[in-house]
């Protein structure tokens, strides 16, 4: 039934077939689209073009190689006012790093706290939590910052409540357990001082570390391979602290910790968390949190009834459906939204630049950009930064959300 | 090419001109109460657009941080920027910026508050120091440290305001900047004999008008208005009797030409001949302005001091109208 | 009835058992608080903790509010006031409420005007959100709204906006006309007419300056909260036609079209918004033609219009993607072409489909307008940073200006954030 | 290849001389994989004809090559004198030519019936709304639904949704119909109405192409069965030789299975 | 009332006198509401009982208060002589002697087919995991799946995933088995795979309580059938009578919409 005819003739090309034909229409678009593109991007390069002032300045990043010329307090590599700008901009940008890190730690753990406590059915903490939530997403993150500066500046003991009074009678104030000191100048803590054969006590906290995973492992193995339950939590901690305290107790105490002291103005050693990275610590985490929240919230609820109750109608515990079967699944749907959050975070560092936290955008993009006036190299310089750092982390979200997307049919 | 050379077109053409000042600095250029900017730096401005436009009122303020003012000029979003801005050489140079002159001779100091019990700089080793960002002040703090090898603590601060609530608060030991700016905040505080401004001055820091590279005709307009504003405090010409001076030239022939009742100066950079009369009538002469905007008057309290006419051992020093 | 004994027994119940209820125990107010507050030791202690952060928390805040004070003009009459009760200042607030809405250089003889202009947005906005409910001539009100706003918040002559608004008419009308004959062709026609009556309307608007004019202000003039509601409003507006472009070019099968868009959405999203204000600040000058007097805020209005704009491409990506593929098929079966499909099919859907996402970035962004205080103008932010705290009459009073910006924005942001919440349940009854 | 009229109203159905679809030598690829492999097939004017075959056989991706919905590489199709090109005239024409129906639908569930249906004539075919609204109205009476005009589609059953679709897509006034598997997402009672609304479409000589497993539906109403396979057409014949004495062994399996159940 | 022998497979059935689940003067409130009234019933060792009755009369309910996922508010409950309290203990004993299906399967979508099976297992009974798996493939070849225990549940068909679900009760070692219309959200090919599945564990003698409205299952396995309405139990009786000779009017109501269609 089927009649064979003559595939249709191969036409010649005509001006029509530009606009109507599909094969050509897409080139014409995609020609027109580069035109403008082109004509947007020098349209922009004849203006820049006729600033004498860009034109003289030129385009260069050479002062990168000279002198900073101011300092930095919070230096996690050793930093004079002698080292070059370049450095003073990688000190910036560890900063950022470190502020970042830190925020994304706390933001999860209060984030995870409130959003498991909204879901409570205690009544007056899932409200209060809902308070938390609400109060700090609807309130820019910047007025936070600034408020948090503005109390830690304000609320915490003057610093010269510290000092040793002239007439030689006791401070007003001593330190918390002679170690800490919350002060308007920031919260002094004691630090760490390895001696030669320190590093062997640390080596062997590490150990355990590793070791206490171990013990997981074992456990879990023990349960898979005898249906045996191996405690796990007292023989975790055991690993944990004894060898540890053995081997600092052998070594004759190699480690030690330096407390501050009083100096004249401010307490000498120890280690120092300025308000400025308190502020923006604490900030970013809070009003972070305030979101990560919501998305763990989400995420739970997300995973429907039916699923916890089908692991009790098991048999299995409370504790086990969470760990096995709800906290599982909730994770695939909490991870993703997370880590845009974390990403909000390192963005939002930037707004350091209202406390005066040295980070990138404190040093490069503010006291280098104000003395070299290169304005133009520093704000590429300080974009291509934050570009990278979010590309990666949304790269790395992409491989986990592939990894563990659930298989169907 | 762009906007050099036709800067004065441009301001007469737009009828107000673009000026560059702080977000506030009190005394030197503040928003009163009403909105009105006021202050010495604003003098400047004021004086420069009554000289340009007849009009002192004529000026559009455009607040800038210390990040931004140079980004403003060099873009021609401002014709000239009047915002305590050292002259230092690679502003001039690198920049390419022209400063026009000299209107405040002003140095880098301390504050402490009085109960810390320090009367020197030298003895603030260890010291928790708050710095106004975005000016030479960073870079003339860590000299100064280094010099005297001591250490100190530096806490940056973006905004006057910000940097005098952390001193307030306790948050830092010390807060440097300009000696002018630490006068005048002190006087704003509840208690201003709380705090004491240390002797050491450790840096100079010239302060004045600045405009862009290339227009050369601009730059003298406002080099000049300035110079005549300090050749009127030196002849004796102030707001109340320039009008009269004018109107009924005496026989000091310098007078005359700066209120342009002789010879052809306005003509010379492109202007009405009276705009130096214009600009004196608008805001006084040198001397009336200091007075009234941060003199020991005011609230801020300076003495005249470097900026002082040359003729009473200061630093203020007008070349001739001729 | 325990005659229910296996297999031989069968029962059959004669008589009804009547509902009752429930015993004691389950029901009341004790129920409730033994389940909701007390139902184990863990939940007790919970509980007790939540009080005492209450208590805490009221404790400092109760007498704040209470024994506060609305009167004084300076921070000393204030603590002479208050005689240290720890009641708060808020005399500033009172003293300097104008300042905090409007900034310090808006006329205030003119404030009537920006304050029309807001009122008159609870005209404008909701036949835009309430598409379905209301009417849809009241849509004329959303769309005049803009012109007069510029108009009143401006000033100038009359005739600015309303011929730029005839021109845009006549763009939309002659654009209708054409499109019969092709979209791109109507595109071009429209923005072409649309283009030349601009330019027209320009000649007669400078020409004829004084014709019903009310007296000009500067862009540089806006300041206080006023300066984020322009701000959020207009970049938000701005941004969604453009992110509604964005999200269909990255959709597109034209490679160099989506892969501009791709580039640009991650570039943006990729770098904070302070980066762009910095840009918008330091750097734009630079590449706009000299002498244009593109002042800060337009410049400022371009960055954040363009960062928002990914945002929300992205937002509308997710509803464009959110869509059964059979609906761009039964489109195309029917045979209409890309843009009617688009127009009439999918944008509708996608949209709808996108407002919570829209919603949660408008909200995001009107938070994110305090970031212009960095690069020192003078929103609520800014003005209290900078002139308010810094004024000697104020000097030192943190706490209850920075409530006041609290409650400002809180307000504002989460009613905007109920109102999509409302509007998410009425998406999914709609039309059920 | 014999045309037996079994059914009463088969006699009433008349096939025309006159080609309205020729496809000669088709072969489509999905990436790598061949989906279509030497597709021949011409529909007279009027014909009626059903395509069966197991899932993934290709059905759906020949009815959507017909309508452009799908490119396919190679051999040609030519609907109504028209060959299917890249030139968009071409496509656009072929489309307003025939009308298709989905299997989940697809009405815009933003609209209302009555503006799905007036849609595409006045955005398409440029109809004044009043005259586009009436044809609406006449093929919503004719699909028996004319009530429920002003209804969105969630407001409807699927029985309904699935009328409105057939009314939707004559509104264009098509004269080919195309259907893919119009009747699987339906409960067995909404089936009949969608089938009935479409033995009356044929009754009135619409050429249709119909991929269903609806053997009582095939039996009544078409001319001609095709049962495809793995991308190719294994068998073609009128319904009741090919459901009494399939030749092909994938027929016979296939058909064993479907009227086993 | 005599018990018809009508079906081979019950014949096979045996009932033994010990008692597997008592219920006695049970009620159940959600806030003000009653759902479950004054309920009594005894299932011995080896029954299967169906229960059937419209929608919202508390059916699932009372199969669910059965293994403790829902609190009663009165009465008793005791399973195989634990009697159900707040105990946590009893409550672990209750919910390991009773396996309980689902209407929408409940696999856990993480863990493949074979984790599905083992995990509690492993977790709630500590057996080895090697001992575990044992169990549960021959469990997955009892429901005749065998070769998809590597795969994940969302790459299974829905009758696939019902018998995963019952093989990964059954890997309890449950002695009672609770079904919550299991078939009700398949489609129709699958509901037979998944009735075969059951009718299998019914031979086997397990004791099992079915929520179903399978009316040819519960024919053919059913000792009992229990109608409920409103949270009462209205009618009991075995199979035949129960069907051919309702007595209570709601169940003859009843009886005639479901079977009638
Ligand atoms: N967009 C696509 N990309 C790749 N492969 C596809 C695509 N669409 C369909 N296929 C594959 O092409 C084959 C034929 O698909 P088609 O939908 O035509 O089958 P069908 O005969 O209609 O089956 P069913 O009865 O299930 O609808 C299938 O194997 C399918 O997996
Ligand atoms: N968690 C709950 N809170 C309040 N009421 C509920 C809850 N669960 C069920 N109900 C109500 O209890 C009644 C009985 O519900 P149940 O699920 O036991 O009915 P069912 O007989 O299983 O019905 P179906 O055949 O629809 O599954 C229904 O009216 C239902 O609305
Ligand atoms: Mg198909
Ligand atoms: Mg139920």
């Amino acid at each position: 039934m089927t009649t064979m005819t003559d595939p249709p003739q191969v036409e010649g090309f005509r001006i029509g077939q530009l606009i109507n034909d599909t094969r050509y229409r897409s080139y014409t678009f995609q020609f027109i689209a580069l035109v403008c593109l082109i004509l947007g991007f020098s349209w922009l390069a004849y203006n820049a073009s006729q600033n004498d002032q860009l034109q003289s300045n030129g385009f260069s990043y050479e002062f990168l190689y000279n002198p900073a010329g101011y300092d930095i307090n919070q230096q996690p590599i050793p930093y004079t006012s002698q080292d070059t700008h370049l450095r003073a901009t990688i000190i910036g940008a560890i900063n950022t790093i470190i502020v970042a890190f830190l925020a994304c730690v706390t933001a999860t753990i209060f984030g995870v706290i409130a959003g498991v406590l909204r879901l409570s059915n205690n009544w007056i903490i899932s409200k209060l939590m809902s308070v938390y939530v609400e109060m700090f997403r609807n309130i820019p993150v910047l007025i936070w910052i600034i408020i948090i500066f503005t109390v830690a500046a304000n609320t915490f003991p003057p610093i010269s409540e510290f000092r040793l009074p002239r007439d030689g009678s006791d401070p007003e104030r001593g330190l918390l357990f002679g170690m800490f000191a919350a002060t308007n100048q920031g919260v002094f803590v004691p630090r760490l001082v390895f001696a030669d054969l320190g590093w062997i006590v640390a080596a062997t906290f590490l150990a355990s570390i590793a070791g206490v995973f171990g013990w997981k492992a074992h456990a879990k193995r023990k349960l898979y391979g005898e249906g045996k339950e191996v405690p796990v939590l007292g023989p975790s901690l055991a690993i944990l602290l004894v060898p540890t305290i053995v081997v600092y107790f052998i070594l004759g105490m190699p480690v030690s910790l330096e407390n501050p002291e009083m100096g004249r103005f401010r307490f000498e050693g120890g280690f120092l968390l300025r308000p400025s990275l308190i502020a923006l610590w604490f900030a970013l985490s809070i009003y972070t949190g305030a979101f990560i929240a919501e998305n763990v919230r989400a995420g739970i609820l997300a995973i429907s009834k039916g699923q916890s109750e089908a692991a009790a109608a098991l048999g299995l515990r409370p504790g086990r459906i969470m760990s096995l079967v709800v906290l599982p699944q909730a994770l695939r749907v909490i991870i993703p939204p997370l880590i845009s959050q974390y990403l909000n975070i390192t963005k939002n560092t930037s707004l350091a630049i209202a406390v005066g936290y040295m980070d990138l955008t404190g040093t490069l993009g503010g006291i280098t950009l104000n003395q070299t006036g290169r304005a133009l190299e520093c704000i590429l310089l300080l974009m291509l930064f934050y570009l990278t750092f979010s590309l990666a982390i949304s790269a790395i979200m992409n491989v986990y959300n592939n990894s563990v997307k659930l298989k169907e049919r | 090419d762009g906007h050099s050379g036709s800067t004065l077109a441009t301001v007469q053409e737009r009828g107000s001109l673009n000026c560059g000042v702080t977000t506030g600095v009190p005394g030197f250029a503040e928003p009163d109460s009403d909105g009105v900017w006021q202050g010495f730096d604003v003098a400047v401005c004021r004086a420069v657009a009554a000289g340009v436009l007849g009009d002192p009122t004529a000026v559009t303020f455009v607040p800038t941080t210390g990040k931004t003012r140079f980004t403003a000029l060099a873009s021609g979003e401002i014709d000239m920027l009047a915002r305590n801005t050292t002259w230092t050489f690679s502003r001039d140079t690198d920049l390419k910026f022209d400063f026009v002159g000299v209107n405040y001779y002003d140095g880098q100091g301390f504050m402490v508050p009085a109960d810390l019990g320090v009367s020197s700089a030298t003895e603030l080793d260890g010291a928790t120091v708050c710095i106004q960002t975005g000016t030479t002040t960073e870079l003339n703090l860590a000299d100064f440290f280094r010099v005297n090898g001591m250490s100190y603590e530096p806490v940056p601060i973006e905004t006057g305001a910000e940097a005098v609530q952390q001193y307030l608060a306790g948050a830092c030991d010390v807060y440097t900047t300009d000696r002018s700016a630490l006068a005048a905040q002190r006087a704003g505080f509840e208690d201003p004999d709380g705090s004491v401004i240390l002797p050491e001055v450790v840096s100079k820091e010239p302060l004045g008008p600045l405009v862009r590279h290339g227009d050369s005709e601009w730059g003298d307009i406002v080099r000049w208005t300035l110079n005549a504003l300090i050749t009127a405090e030196e002849l004796g010409v102030t707001k109340g009797n320039v009008e009269e001076m004018a109107a009924a030239p005496g026989d000091n022939p310098e007078i005359n030409r700066l209120l342009g009742t002789e010879g052809e100066l306005g003509a010379m950079i492109g202007l009405e001949a009276d705009w130096a009369k214009n600009a004196i009538a608008a805001v006084g002469n040198y001397g009336e302005v200091f007075d009234t905007n941060i003199g020991e008057s005011t609230a801020i309290g300076l003495a005249r001091g470097l900026n002082a006419q040359y003729t009473d051992g200061g630093l203020i020093y007008s070349p001739p109208f001729r | 009835m325990s005659d229910t004994h296996a297999q031989s027994v069968a029962f059959v119940r004669k008589t009804e058992i009547p509902a009752s209820p429930p015993p004691m125990a389950e029901t009341g107010a004790l129920k409730w608080v033994r389940e909701n507050l007390f139902s184990g030791p863990f939940n007790t202690i919970m509980t007790l903790l939540g009080l005492l952060v209450i208590f805490y928390l009221l404790s400092g805040l109760i007498p704040w509010i209470v024994n506060g004070t609305w009167e004084g003009s300076n921070i000393q009459e204030c603590r002479a006031i208050l005689q240290g009760n720890g009641g708060g200042c808020f005399a500033v607030i009172a003293d300097r409420w104008p300042q905090l809405l409007f900034g310090f250089q808006y006329p205030d003889y003119l404030r009537w005007r920006p304050t029309l202009a807001f009122l008159l947005l609870f005209a404008a906005v909701p036949p835009a959100l309430f598409v379905m409910y209301l009417p849809r001539w009241t849509l004329i009100a959303t769309a005049v709204y803009p012109f007069v706003a510029y108009w009143l918040i401006w000033g100038g002559t009359v005739l600015s906006p309303v011929l730029t608004a005839a021109s845009l008419l006549a763009g939309y009308l002659v654009f209708q006309k054409v499109e019969r004959r092709g979209f791109v062709l109507g595109l071009a026609a429209g923005i072409a007419t649309a283009f030349v009556a601009l330019t027209i309307s320009g000649f007669i608007t400078s020409a004829a300056s004084g014709v019903l004019a009310l007296e000009l202000v500067e862009s540089r003039a806006m300041g206080g909260f006023m300066l984020n509601m322009i701000l959020g409003t207009v970049c938000v507006s701005l941004s969604i036609p453009l992110g509604i472009l964005l999200a269909l070019g990255r959709q597109s099968k034209l490679p160099i079209v989506k892969g501009f868009c791709v580039v640009f959405i991650e570039f943006v999203r990729g770098v904070p918004l302070i980066t762009l204000l910095f840009v918008a600040n330091v750097v734009l000058a630079y590449f706009l033609p000299p002498n244009a007097n593109f002042d800060l805020i337009i410049r400022v209005i371009i960055m954040i219009t363009m960062f928002s704009a990914a945002y929300i491409a992205e937002v509308i990506r997710g509803g464009l993607a959110a869509l059964p593929k059979g609906q761009y098929e039964a489109a195309d079966s029917l045979g209409l072409d890309y843009p009617q499909a688009m127009r009439l099919i999918i944008l509708p859907q996608a949209l709808k489909i996108s407002i919570p996402g829209i919603v949660n970035v408008a909200v995001g962004l009107f938070k994110d307008t305090t970031l212009v205080s960095i690069i020192s103008m003078f929103d609520l932010v800014g003005m209290i940073r900078g002139p308010i705290l810094s004024s000697t009459q104020w000097v030192g009073v943190y706490w209850e200006l920075w409530a006041a910006a609290c409650v400002l924005f809180f307000i504002v942001c989460y009613g905007i954030s109920q109102y999509s919440q409302w509007l998410e349940r009425q998406l999914r009854t709609d039309h059920r | 290849m014999a045309m037996a009229d079994t059914n009463p109203a088969q006699s009433q159905m008349k096939v025309s001389d006159e080609v309205a679809i020729t496809i000669t030598g088709m072969n489509k690829w999905y990436g790598q994989f061949h989906v279509l492999r030497d597709i021949d097939l011409t529909v007279q004017r009027g014909e009626r004809i059903v395509i069966c075959g197991p899932s993934g056989s290709g059905k759906s991706t020949l009815i959507r090559c017909i309508n452009a919905l799908e490119e396919h590489q190679q051999g040609s199709i030519v609907v109504d004198g028209v060959p299917l090109s890249s030139d968009l005239k071409n496509i656009d024409k072929i489309r307003s030519e025939v009308g298709m129906c989905f299997q989940h639908f697809n009405l815009f569930p933003h609209l209302t019936i009555l503006e799905n249906c007036t849609l595409a004539p006045i955005w398409v075919r440029k109809t004044p709304k009043k005259e586009a609204e009436e044809t609406a109205m006449y093929f919503l009476e004719k699909v028996k639904i004319p009530d429920q005009a002003n209804k969105y589609p969630g407001q409807l059953s699927g029985g309904q949704q699935q009328r409105v679709a057939i009314a939707r897509s004559l509104c264009m006034k098509p004269r080919i119909m195309l259907f893919d598997e119009p009747t699987s997402a339906l409960d067995p009672e909404m089936i009949k109405e969608v089938l009935d609304t479409m033995i009356q479409l044929a009754e009135e000589g619409m050429t249709m192409l119909c991929v269903t497993h609806e053997m009582g539906f095939a039996r009544q109403v078409a001319n001609r069965v095709i049962f495809m396979d793995a991308g190719q057409i294994v068998e073609q014949n009128a319904p009741e030789p090919f459901f009494t004495n399939p030749q092909n062994d994938r027929t016979k399996l296939f058909l064993s299975q479907i009227l086993g159940h």
